[in-house]
């Protein structure tokens, strides 16, 4: 997998004139800086990396194009080779403490290039396509059974625990029944109607209606009630925001409607 | 570890040559041993012949081949045109254990709950215990009667004739019962006598029967 | 007796003295092989060692017997605890044939790089593998976790708690691998043994990590 567009252009001399390379997604500073000290036939020293960091420069100048992140990883490093490179140009006092950092540097590319070596024999190996393959199944039937297997001994209290629990489950028919008095929703259209009408001229709020209601069935008839008044154009009703408050009015059309009206033809739907 | 297999003077254990397309004749068994792992159905020999590249009769050679070999956990067996492996017969045992096909069977929830209504309330047809159980039992008073668990004692003279059902010998048995007397008390259910509570069930499907059936 | 392989001229030929318990040392490769073929799932060393009646170590021992055998058409795999059968490798254009099979795609060079880095060095962190190649992962790992070579195998106990990879069964079938103990020796770079530079590298990441993560 060579990355080099055109290795003929090269003019001799100045080694990787014009270098470019083609940079696939994955390929990262270490990718970059390791094939160019390959490409130096160099071996990873302090020295070699001097001698490819103007390479490298030039190959982070000509990545305008690619993502700031990934510019990023390439000028780090970059900044590590000019470290590097001043290091080896000014005079050092010999006993200068430096940071370990050119050495990181190396020690990191001897590592990747380890990693290059194992992804090389994996590839090797994917190239030839040796793969092998697991069985979808069983690949032998079970023997058959001679017998079903042999029933287990039970207690027989299992018996009666098992009755107990289906029989708590059925309802007793001597118990009563709890009847709660329906509301249709002919009853609530005309408790809606009541409601907003007295407190005209001024809106009323649905958490009013809301509150006077028993349960959630109750709740749900009168909101229902009030979609079904809104549409009939008994009503106005407005909300200022999601899940906010709804103001309730009636509509100047419907202030002489009768409630038996509004509610003519409403189906009794049962609230429960 | 020396496996006497390995001595590989025969020329039936000798690798393929050509590892891409075709396969050498001496490696065919070992192929074919290699398809039949994969397959997720019993191949048939065209299907061997097709995937390996060869002609159906070399397969049929070499499945006699691979059939003679010795000292395998397997042997080849063929229905029809197709062909798999089974375990040795010799290994049946082991094969057993191993896939736990020995265990007991233990009776479900569902089980356990309808031969209780039997137990408790025969003769009673599959109509009474279904209103019992609200649910279709019509499999799990098969399942009870395939067990040798619950009987036919007699039918009902109403619409249909339906059967009515009983425990048998095997079940005193099985629940370590003398006779049905000794079934355990059935206590109380929340706060009324169970067993009250039981024979108003199925009385209450009585009820229902002639006209539902 | 109809079954072939009573004919006992090799001495791992012979059937199991007793029929329903313990089985010859010399006929477990066999029953082991009859267990894997049998067996739902792959199944771990102490599973096949209950169905054998025999110890673990016994079945240790057999299973390298067993892997020892020539001219077979499959190989054992293991992983973690568990083995099970796969096609010998030479066999894959065969198999694929067989299996209507296309190729899988080649993996890119991000992945084979990254694949290698958990293949030899797991358990490892996405953070100790961007710090070996010194860019960011997160997308090639995903690949390789969509196509089933890597998985989840652990969390590491320190700051976010960030998700260790290793390799799946699918890695060691699709680069042909009986264990993580058959990778391709890594030989040397830059003077040192690479094998340890790799080590190095995921050691030197791991000690940056509770500070960036």
């Amino acid at each position: 997998m060579v990355a080099l567009v055109n290795p003929a252009t090269y003019p001799a001399g100045s080694l990787l004139h014009g270098y470019q390379l083609r940079l696939p997604s994955f390929e990262g500073p270490l990718d970059v800086l390791l094939r160019l000290v390959e490409r130096s036939q160099l071996d990873i020293t302090e020295i070699s990396l001097v001698a490819v960091t103007d390479q490298f420069l030039i190959h982070v100048r000509g990545l305008a194009a690619v993502a700031p992140d990934a510019i990023a990883e390439f000028v780090a490093v970059a900044g590590r080779l000019v470290l590097l490179k001043s290091r080896s140009l000014l005079p050092r006092p010999p006993a200068a403490d430096d940071d370990g950092e050119p050495d990181d540097l190396i020690t990191q590319l001897v590592e990747y290039r380890a990693v290059k070596e194992a992804a090389r024999l994996l590839g090797a190996k994917d190239e030839r396509g040796d793969g092998a393959f697991a069985r979808a199944s069983a690949a032998v039937e079970a023997p058959a059974a001679a017998a079903p297997p042999p029933l287990a001994l039970h207690a027989s209290s299992s018996l009666a625990r098992a009755l107990r629990r289906r029989l708590s489950a059925v309802p007793s028919p001597a118990a009563e029944i709890a009847h709660r008095p329906l509301l249709t929703l002919r009853e609530m259209v005309e408790r809606v109607l009541r409601v907003v009408r007295g407190g005209e001229p001024e809106a009323v709020a649905f958490s009013r209606i809301r509150r006077g209601c028993r349960d959630r069935h109750e709740v749900l008839t009168a909101f229902l009630a009030v979609l079904v008044l809104v549409r009939r154009r008994v009503l106005d009703a407005e909300q200022t925001e999601l899940f906010g408050e709804i103001a309730l009015r009636a509509t100047d059309t419907a202030s002489s409607t009768d409630p038996e009206v509004a509610g003519a033809g409403m189906p009794a739907i049962a609230t429960d | 570890m020396t496996d006497p297999t390995a001595n590989t003077s025969l020329p039936v254990d000798q690798p393929a040559l050509d590892g891409t397309a075709g396969v050498a004749s001496a490696d065919l068994p070992a192929l074919l041993e290699a398809l039949l792992l994969v397959a997720p159905q019993p191949p048939t020999i065209d299907e061997l012949a097709r995937g390996a590249g060869v002609d159906p009769a070399e397969i049929e050679d070499a499945l006699s081949r691979l059939q003679e070999r010795h000292g395998r956990g397997w042997v080849l067996q063929r229905h029809g045109d197709t062909v798999q492996f089974a375990t040795a017969p010799r290994f049946a045992a082991q094969v057993r254990r191993f896939l736990n096909l020995d265990r007991e069977a233990r009776l479900s929830g569902a089980a356990l709950e309808t031969l209780a209504i039997v137990a408790y309330q025969q003769p009673v047809t599959r109509a009474e215990i279904e209103a019992v159980r609200g649910v279709d039992c019509a499999g799990v008073l098969a399942t009870l009667h395939a067990r040798g668990l619950i009987e036919q004692i007699g039918r009902l003279p109403t619409v249909g004739n339906p059967i009515q059902y009983g425990t048998t010998p095997d079940f005193l048995r099985h629940f370590g019962l003398g006779s049905l007397a000794e079934l355990p008390s059935l206590g109380e259910v929340g706060g009324r006598d169970a067993r009250g509570a039981l024979e108003a069930a199925v009385a209450a499907a009585a009820l229902e029967q002639p006209a539902s059936s």
